[in-house]
């Protein structure tokens, strides 16, 4: 095992991934459920940094938070009336929510639990460099991702191009 | 491929629905009908006598004219042609009723649309009896039934959105466990490691159907196909159907369509799957001698001109499935011979009443009587296709049932004395009390709409058949008078099939 | 964290607060994939890899989520999701 | 003997029924009406011209060195080819009853045609409509009764017994506008229909059996033989299985299979003939014109019966079960009838039902004939009174019909005295009552003293019932003479001319009958028909006692009828309400018209035929509906999946999801 | 890869035309798309039939491409044809004028995605395939900006796409941690045998991903509603191409992926998704009067019919699903066709304002009814061939639970013919007062009718089709894991 220090870091972001994220679905405030997106997202990235992923833990930053979540609150601004609450659930939708989440819950649990293995112990592993992971996304080779890299990029020029329609006014 | 006469069996109609493509108006339309009819007559008739003289010269084989030229070879599915005395006997129905329809609807409304449609259902008919590759066959087959439901529909009376519905959905529902029967024998029609293959005849050469898989696809072809002749319980399409449709479809689906089920049940129930047909025949025995009696008394209490006649067409079509699973050669040919008999007398029943809807708008016996009065020619000519439907000696339904009930009881009797149980002698018995149960509702109708007085003052001005109507009527009478008195030639014709060698496939002694 | 985005996805009535569920969901795909390959595949990339996409499409699909909500908006003035209903059945 | 003359007699019908079916509106009435006679003509002269060869000729195809006549095949062609042995024939056999047939027939069916020129015709000599339609049918009775009577095996016999009844059917409901014909028309067939239904299985278990539909093979096969081969022996369990397991000869509900076939054949012959529970078409038959009734109801198609048995009489006398059952039927029907016949109105009625009586004679007298009893007296007498019987019938239905013809009336109420205005007819109807009533020397009187002795030899009991049967023959014929003749002076209706005489093409074949009733009785039968074609002498086995005997009997019925009929008076009246139930009984035929009415109407149309349609439109149809009404049913019970609500879609999705793999985790765990 | 990229080349330019030529002529975009998309699809029929039919792998074996992928991206190629030629009319409407270009970009843009999906052998390719081929037609099913159900159908379309992607990627998760890879080859001999929990929860989730794309019950329920509001030519687009490609998408991942695992879990859970996909979407059918929402209910059964052709697992049931596709597309697009021109010319499109249309309009009613006949599959139309078949194909998997699922499909077949007769009853039997007037569709539409019409009377008639595909699946040696 590791130090007593990242164990109970370990906790506390756990903890608060799950709190803020039960906190973002459960808040009427649309604003704040934003705003605790923004702190489990943050926290994600943490974990990621954890796992000595770094590179990854700034992408979480700088896409997610610089960029979605930025996304969200212009989103939010431009459709909500001030001070429009979203009112309180009925119970019976409450409960569908409930026994969906919960039966997910219950049955990915159960099966990554079936495989305790997992969480013995964090197997050594070097810290991908950015030189190592740049060439992975350029390279053609096997286990390199030139291919999706490029598909990706249509992806998202398609999306930003069926974004502007959609959003244009006429 | 077209140096094969068969061929122009399904040719000439196409030719004829690209006829009417170009017709311009009614004049043209019956003359591409009437002569492409015609010309189908005069095929079947030729090929009857190259037939004959073929046979005469001492060939054997079970089919003649045979041709098959490969069509989906992945599936070995074959475009396979090839005829004997039965299909013969069938084609010969086909085109006179087909003749025969086409003068029946003279005046038809939408004439090009109707022809189009009655047709590509001929098309069908034409096609399912040169066959012999089982999807050909099963293609042919469903090309007759669906034009069903646009003439119908269309043209048809009363509640013929229902009806048409109902007839259409019902006999499809047949196609259904049809289709996984064929496919269900495709799959066993070769020894392991041989190429499967569609063909009729070289399934029947192979005879490798397991026995547990004939068990089950024998009932799946057998209901697929009974369906279409309305076998008891599955003939309820029957009534609606024929009380709605309009002259010559009645006609040619009483007198053709409905010998598709006789003759599918044969040609691929029976023949390719002898050992279920010889285990399994009581089960069906039971329906189809049900569905004898039980049309003749539903038939005895309808009022309505086509319902009756419908319901007698069940206990006729009856009768033929009912001979077909005697598996006896005098049943069998009998079964056949009921089937050309049923199709033109009852082609010629219904007609004829067609011919009286058209002029007094009423189906109901109960609002008509004294027609004799008013069209005795049309009058004379219902009491001739009722006298047929009872068996009168000389008309050909004498004939039919005579040579089905001889051959019935000799397999029933046969049965009783193996001690095989007495189910196929007492359903004998059954099915001969309807001839009693015939005459009845025949001469109830009779009675009630020819003779007696006139019921409604109205139809004294009526008028009697035309001129067309009276060749429609004339073809098919001479027909059934025909085959009446001169029944050995159709015997001989059919029975070249019916040969030991075929029963000894059958596995039957 | 999934089933708490899955629970916000199926009970929330703003539209863009089932976008934030939704983005809490893919988030969890996304440690799953990273811990995954952490724990149990250190020798490659493939998870974190994964990872790094899911991010750029999650991006992708919030934005034209967002553009289409919006449309929405200026169409009916509304996001509530259940006012969605003209048709069915 | 040449093919052509047997053909001609079948072809010279069969041509003028499609003839004048055909050809017939385009002709005048007369024309079509002399056509018809002179084909009869033609075919009664090549008729009488084969028998006489037959019986006369002395060929050797005909009779053979010991005097036996033969049975002759001219021709016989394959019709239809069942199996290798059942073959359908058509074709001619000459014997001894079927030449005897061919002349009746020929006779008869003349004297109608001839007669019927005059009698379908009103006072002023204009043609009744379907003139021409009338003799078409005649001519297709007459050539599928000819075709029937020299049938060649059972099948033809069968087809041209289907045909005789089918232009009965037609003939009777000739008057097609008149309800009650055609419901008579009607019910003739389907009675008869359903006894044929007997006879074709029956033909059908006798044809399994033997092989063979040929008359000859059936009846000229040595006796013997076919008795090893139907009867078991029933001595012991034993044996009775070995005979069923070799398929000799089933045992089947008590009875060996021959005798069902045979008694089932004879229900085909009991539907024909009027036997008794199938008797009910004949009296109703009496619908069509009178000629008609006279032709088909009175002297040929109703002893096809008669014919049929006698044809397969050395079958029938391998099962004296059968026999039995022939001679019990014909005798509660001789008897029946001869009641019934005393308290009828309707002149034809009374005919009709003595029709029935008069053929029982002959069906008892064909059960009681044995070959040991005077070498098979009962069957040559049989033959010999259906030949009397039909020349004296059919003489008495004509005059009837002269009557009716004269009156307009089928009710004896509405004649009385006509023996003055109608002088011929008197004679003649006179001479048939005679006739029939069995006075010496009309043949009535030959004929059914042969019955009765043949009757005498068989049982006494028999005897006596028959001759029970014979006094009131003569009683009820004596009865209708008086009512009709005498009785009280005629009254001639307002706007009516007095009845007269008819013209000469009716009055011919009444006095030709007449006379031929007068001399039948002399033709020396046993020398020309027998059961097995030996010739005997016939006066050898006269029975003068008997005669005696049954003359006295006649005489005693016919004084009793003078006394109570020959003037007005009131006897009838007081012996009417002596036995007022017994009388309403029999007036109303014993209610067996009724009793079919009900079974008809009431139990097959209304316990089986309406709940079968109706079974049929709800149950089954309604099963075949409800595959519809589920699925729709279902369409809506699952509409709510489809709510609009797309968390709703979501939820279903996810659970969708987790089942699919929980279910699927669970079974493989 | 060529035809990966020549479609890129298209995009770019049709995307270089939009923006840069003068405004004038943008109304030739539409054709000029559609002329390059012949030529692209006449170049692809090139390779298919010029190059060798063994399998290529590119990209470390991501990507693979073989003599089958070309020829079922060509079968696409020619739907999109038919799609495009049929929305020239729309697309040169008034109220496309803003966004013509844009219609098409992302129409290219989502087919690229589809070629990657088929292709794709690693799944993170798929997935961004799988996204490239969702997410813009979201957009596109907003395209009717004057229309409510067109936003309502874009946003329903976008949240469960999204949210089924999450499912999918999910799954994936767990995909990688039972086998420490995404490239199919190494995830199928990681997997070789084995059946835990954990395997099949993937399964399922992978199953519903793509199930929703090919909209299988029960994740199916947004299909109706987004076939109803999207435009006509997105929807007709969205029922065939879409889903033809996912059909051969899914059958690859079964296949390559999920084929070694123990004892065929996924074909059970096949079975089920079969028999509800079928019944359920038939029985919705029966009730619908919109022709789209009909269509949408009908195409998901459909889609239930094409999935026999995966479960029979043999190169006949790849070729038979392939020919599926093949027909139905042109079955589908016939419907459409004619939906999409009754539309244009009159707005209406529920089943009510068909009834007596054979009266006004005989040829439009006849192509419909062909178009109806063929997808109830009846002869001699191509789609009796194209069911037969892979009935054929599904029986010839040999157990007895495949006759039962044929049978249970037979039956369905009826109450599909009830559902397309009555779309027939209302043009040819029954009359109306209203009936739509006789009007004269635009030769765009009319071209279009008629190749789909000619495919659905030729397809069928002419064997070498069949023949040929069923000899590229022969070949193939992209099955070689399935077959047995």
């Amino acid at each position: 095992m590791e130090s007593v220090g990242s164990i109970i870091l370990y906790v506390v972001v756990a903890v608060s991934i799950v709190v803020f994220s039960v906190l973002a679905v459960t808040t009427r405030k649309i604003l704040r459920a934003a705003t605790y997106l923004l702190f489990t997202l943050f926290a994600t990235a943490v974990v990621y940094f954890m796992l000595d992923f770094e590179f990854l833990g700034a992408v979480q930053i700088a896409v997610y938070a610089g960029g979605i979540v930025v996304l969200f609150v212009f989103a939010i601004l431009l459709t909500s009336h001030p001070g429009d609450n979203s009112s309180r659930l009925t119970s019976k939708r409450r409960l569908l929510g409930l026994v969906g989440a919960l039966a997910m819950l219950v049955v990915t649990g159960w099966t990554l639990l079936s495989r305790c293995a997992l969480y013995a112990s964090k197997p050594a592993m070097e810290n991908p460099d950015m030189k190592q992971i740049g060439q992975t996304l350029m390279g053609t080779g096997d286990g390199q991702y030139l291919l999706p890299f490029e598909a990706i990029s249509v992806l998202l020029l398609a999306c930003i191009i069926g974004g502007v329609v959609v959003a244009r006014k006429r | 491929m077209f140096e094969n006469i068969l061929i122009y069996f399904v040719v000439i109609p196409l030719l004829m629905l690209a006829g009417l493509g170009l017709c311009r108006n009614i004049r043209q339309i019956r003359a591409v009908a009437v002569v492409g009819s015609l010309a189908l007559i005069g095929l079947s008739v030729w090929l009857l006598v190259d037939y004959l003289a073929l046979r005469a010269a001492g060939e054997t084989a079970p089919m003649l004219y045979t041709g098959s030229w490969m069509w989906f070879r992945p599936l070995n599915i074959h475009l396979a042609v090839g005829v004997d005395g039965i299909s013969i006997a069938m084609l010969l129905l086909s085109s006179v009723i087909v003749f025969a329809g086409s003068f029946a609807s003279w005046k038809i409304p939408q004439p090009k649309e109707f022809f189009l449609w009655l047709i590509l259902l001929s098309t069908g008919v034409f096609g399912f009896f040169i066959s012999i590759d089982m999807f050909t066959m099963f293609m042919f087959y469903e090309v007759a039934l669906i034009p069903m439901y646009l003439l119908i529909g269309v043209w048809g009376s009363g509640n013929k959105n229902y009806s048409a519905m109902k007839l259409t959905l019902m006999l499809m529902g047949g196609s259904a466990f049809l289709m996984l029967g064929l496919i269900g024998i495709y799959y066993h029609s070769a020894p392991a490691g041989e190429q499967l293959t569609w063909n009729l005849l070289e399934i029947v050469d192979n005879a490798s159907i397991p026995h547990g898989w004939q068990s089950f696809l024998f009932p799946m072809t057998f209901v697929g196909f009974g369906v279409l002749g309305a076998m008891f319980p599955f003939h309820t399409w029957s009534p609606d159907g024929h009380a709605s449709a309009p002259t010559a479809v009645s006609m040619l689906h009483a007198g053709v369509l409905m010998k598709l089920g006789g003759y599918g049940c044969f040609r691929v129930a029976i023949y390719t799957m002898p050992q279920a047909a010889h285990e399994l025949a009581w089960i069906f025995l039971i329906l189809t001698g049900i569905s004898v009696v039980y049309g003749a008394f539903c038939a005895c209490v309808k009022t309505d001109l086509k319902y009756i006649n419908a319901y007698s067409s069940v206990s006729h079509c009856g009768l033929v499935l009912f001979a077909i699973l005697m598996l006896n050669e005098t049943a069998m040919t009998g079964a056949i011979m009921q089937m050309l008999s049923h199709g033109l007398m009852t082609a010629l029943f219904f007609a004829l009443i067609g011919m009286i809807y058209g002029r007094t708008h009423t189906r109901e016996i109960t609002q008509m009587g004294g027609m004799m009065q008013i069209m005795p020619y049309l009058s004379v000519c219902y009491v001739i296709a009722g006298m047929a439907s009872l068996g009168l000696p000389g008309l050909s339904g004498f004939v039919a049932e005579m040579t089905i009930f001889v051959g019935s009881f000799q397999a029933g009797m046969q049965d009783y004395l193996a001690g095989a149980g007495s189910l196929r002698l007492v359903f004998t018995i059954i099915a001969c009390c309807s001839i009693v149960i015939t005459a009845v509702y025949i001469l109830r109708v009779v009675g009630k709409l020819l003779f007696g007085r006139v019921y409604d003052e109205h139809h004294l001005k009526l008028t009697d058949a035309e001129w067309w109507e009276r060749l429609s009527t004339v073809t098919l009478i001479v027909c059934v008078a025909g085959i009446g008195c001169f029944p050995n030639f159709f015997n001989n014709l059919i029975n070249f099939t019916f040969t030991p060698e075929i029963f000894s496939v059958l596995g039957i002694k | 964290m999934f089933c708490c985005g899955l629970y916000g996805f199926l009970t929330r009535r703003n539209m863009i607060a089932m976008l934030v569920s939704l983005e809490l969901m893919l988030n969890a795909v996304d440690m799953n994939f990273v811990i995954f390959n952490r724990f149990l595949f250190p020798g490659a990339m493939e998870g974190m890899m994964f990872t790094l996409f899911a991010i750029g499409i999650a991006a992708a699909e919030t934005a034209l989520a967002i553009a289409i909500i919006i449309n929405i908006f200026r169409s009916v003035h509304n996001i509530d999701v259940r006012e969605l209903n003209q048709m069915k059945f | 003997m040449s093919v052509t003359i047997p053909i001609l007699i079948l072809a010279i019908p069969l041509f003028m029924f499609i003839f004048l079916g055909l050809c017939g509106k385009k002709m005048s009435h007369l024309l079509a009406g002399t056509l018809g006679t002179l084909g009869m003509g033609t075919v009664l002269v090549l008729a009488y011209y084969t028998a006489f060869n037959y019986f006369f000729s002395g060929q050797a195809c005909f009779i053979n060195e010991a005097g036996e006549r033969l049975q002759h095949v001219i021709f016989n062609t394959t019709w239809l080819q069942f199996t290798d042995s059942l073959v359908i024939k058509l074709g001619f056999l000459l014997d001894p009853i079927s030449a005897m047939m061919l002349v009746v027939i020929t006779t008869i069916s003349f004297m109608v045609h001839l007669y019927s020129l005059g009698y379908m015709r009103d006072h002023h000599g204009v043609f009744e409509k379907g003139f021409q339609r009338f003799y078409a049918f005649l001519s297709l009775f007459s050539f599928s009764m000819l075709g029937l009577v020299v049938a060649t095996n059972i099948f033809q016999m069968y087809i041209f017994w289907e045909l005789v009844g089918a232009s009965s059917y037609l003939l009777i409901g000739f008057y097609y506008t008149k309800p009650s014909a055609v419901s008579a028309s009607k019910k003739a067939f389907i009675v008869t229909r359903f006894a044929d239904l007997g006879f074709l299985i029956g033909i059908l278990t006798l044809s399994y059996y033997t092989g063979t539909f040929n008359f000859t093979d059936l009846t000229s096969v040595p006796v013997e033989g076919l008795a090893d081969t139907f009867r078991v022996d029933l001595s012991t369990p034993e044996t009775v299985l070995a005979g069923i397991s070799s398929g000799a000869a089933p045992i089947f509900m008590g009875a060996s299979v021959l005798t069902w076939a045979l008694v089932l054949i004879f229900v085909g012959g009991m539907g024909k003939s009027a036997m008794l529970p199938l008797h009910i078409w004949l009296p109703d038959a009496m619908e069509g014109p009178t000629p008609v009734s006279a032709l088909i109801h009175a002297a040929t198609m109703v002893v096809a019966g008669v014919y049929l048995v006698a044809r397969l009489f050395p079958l029938y006398l391998m099962e004296n079960s059968a026999l039995v059952i022939v001679t019990v039927v014909g005798a509660i029907t001789a008897f029946y009838a001869a009641v019934v016949a005393c308290t009828q109105v309707d002149i034809k009625r009374v005919l009709a039902f003595s029709t029935i009586s008069q053929i029982a004679f002959m069906m008892v007298s064909l059960g009681v004939a044995r070959p040991e009893y005077h070498e098979g007296l009962g069957y040559m007498a049989s033959m010999f009174h259906l030949f009397t019987h039909a020349m004296f019938k059919a003489l008495l239905f004509l005059g009837a019909g002269a009557l009716i013809h004269a009156i307009g009336s089928n009710d004896y109420t509405e004649m009385h005295g006509l023996r003055k205005y109608m002088p011929i007819t008197h004679w003649t109807f006179l001479i048939g009552c005679l006739a029939i009533a069995g006075i010496i020397p009309f043949s009535g009187f030959f004929s059914k003293d042969e019955i009765l002795s043949a009757a005498g030899n068989y049982s006494v009991w028999v005897y006596i019932w028959m001759s029970l049967v014979a006094f009131m023959t003569a009683f009820y014929m004596f009865r209708l003479y008086y009512l009709i003749f005498w009785w009280k002076e005629h009254t001639v209706r307002e706007g009516h001319h007095a009845p007269h005489d008819q013209p000469w093409t009716m009055s011919v074949p009444l006095i030709i009958l007449a006379a031929i009733t007068c001399v039948a009785g002399f033709i020396p039968f046993g020398n020309l028909v027998s059961w097995n074609g030996e010739p005997y002498d016939f006066m050898a086995h006269f029975d003068w006692s008997i005669a005696t005997v049954s003359l006295i009997v006649a005489v005693a019925a016919i004084l009793l009828a003078t006394v109570m009929y020959r003037k007005e008076n009131k006897l009838p009246a007081k012996m009417k309400n002596a036995m007022p139930a017994l009388w309403r009984w029999a007036f109303h035929r014993f209610y067996w018209d009724e009793l079919y009415m009900f079974i008809t109407h009431k139990i097959i149309f209304g316990c089986v035929c309406r709940p079968l349609a109706w079974f049929d439109r709800h149950i089954i149809d309604g099963t075949m509906d409800s595959f519809a009404i589920v699925t729709n049913k279902a369409s809506n019970a699952i509409k709510p999946l489809q709510s609009g609500q797309v968390q709703m879609y979501v939820w279903l999705y996810l659970i969708g999801a987790l089942l699919l793999g929980g279910i699927t985790i669970l079974c493989l765990i | 890869m060529k035809q990966e990229i020549g479609l890129l080349v298209i995009f770019l330019l049709v995307f270089l035309y939009d923006t840069f030529m003068p405004k004038n002529s943008l109304k030739a975009l539409p054709v000029v798309t559609t002329l390059l998309m012949v030529v692209f699809t006449a170049l692809g029929f090139g390779i298919c039939y010029g190059g060798n039919t063994s399998a290529v792998a590119a990209f470390g074996g991501m990507y693979e491409t073989s003599a089958v992928v070309t020829a079922i991206k060509n079968i696409l190629n020619i739907g999109v044809i038919i799609v495009l030629i049929q929305s020239i009319r729309w697309a040169n409407g008034e109220l496309m004028i803003m966004r013509r270009g844009e219609f098409y970009e992302l129409l290219l843009v989502t087919l690229f995605g589809m070629y990657l999906m088929i292709s794709a052998r690693h799944f993170l390719l798929f997935v961004i395939g799988l996204e490239c081929a969702s997410l813009p037609l979201a957009a596109m099913v907003a395209f009717d900006k004057n229309r409510y159900e067109s936003h309502e159908a874009a946003v329903k379309y976008i949240l469960t796409a999204v949210f089924s992607s999450a499912i999918f990627m999910m799954g994936l998760s767990f995909v990688y941690a039972c086998a420490g890879s995404l490239y199919f080859d190494k995830i199928y001999n990681a997997l070789y045998g084995e059946h835990t929990a954990m395997l099949v929860l993937a399964l399922a989730f992978v199953i519903s991903g793509v199930g929703f794309k090919l909209s299988l019950v029960p994740f199916h329920l947004w299909t109706a509603d987004v076939y109803q509001g999207a435009p006509t030519s997105v929807t007709s687009y969205l029922s065939v191409i879409s889903k033809g490609a996912t059909a051969f998408a899914f059958l690859v991942i079964l296949a390559q992926v999920f084929g070694s695992i123990y004892s065929q879990v996924w074909e059970w859970m096949l079975y089920a998704l079969i028999i509800l996909t079928i019944t359920v979407g038939n029985l919705f059918a029966i009730r619908q009067r919109n022709m789209k929402r009909f269509l949408a209910f009908s195409s998901i059964s459909q889609a239930g019919y094409i999935m026999l052709g995966i479960i029979a697992y043999n190169t006949m049931g790849v070729a038979a699903m392939m020919y599926y596709i093949l027909v139905y597309i042109f079955s589908n697009l016939a419907a459409f066709g004619v939906i999409g021109a009754i539309e244009n010319a009159t707005g209406k499109i529920s089943m009510d304002d068909y009834r007596g249309l054979y009266k006004t309009n005989p040829r439009l009613s006849f192509a419909m009814m062909l178009a109806m006949f063929s997808l109830a599959g009846i002869p001699p139309f191509a789609g009796f061939f194209s069911k037969f078949f892979i009935f054929t194909a599904a029986v010839g998997q040999g157990s007895v639970a495949i006759y039962v699922l044929v049978l249970i499909a037979l039956i369905n077949t009826i109450v599909s013919l009830y559902y397309y007769l009555l779309v027939v009853k209302a043009m040819f039997i029954s009359d109306d007062e209203c009936t739509i007037a006789r009007f004269r569709s635009a030769f765009s539409e009319r071209l279009g009718m008629w190749i789909a019409v000619a495919g659905i009377i030729f397809l069928g008639l002419l064997s070498p089709v069949y023949d040929y595909l069923l000899d590229l699946t022969a070949d193939s040696s992209l099955l070689a894991y399935f077959i047995r």
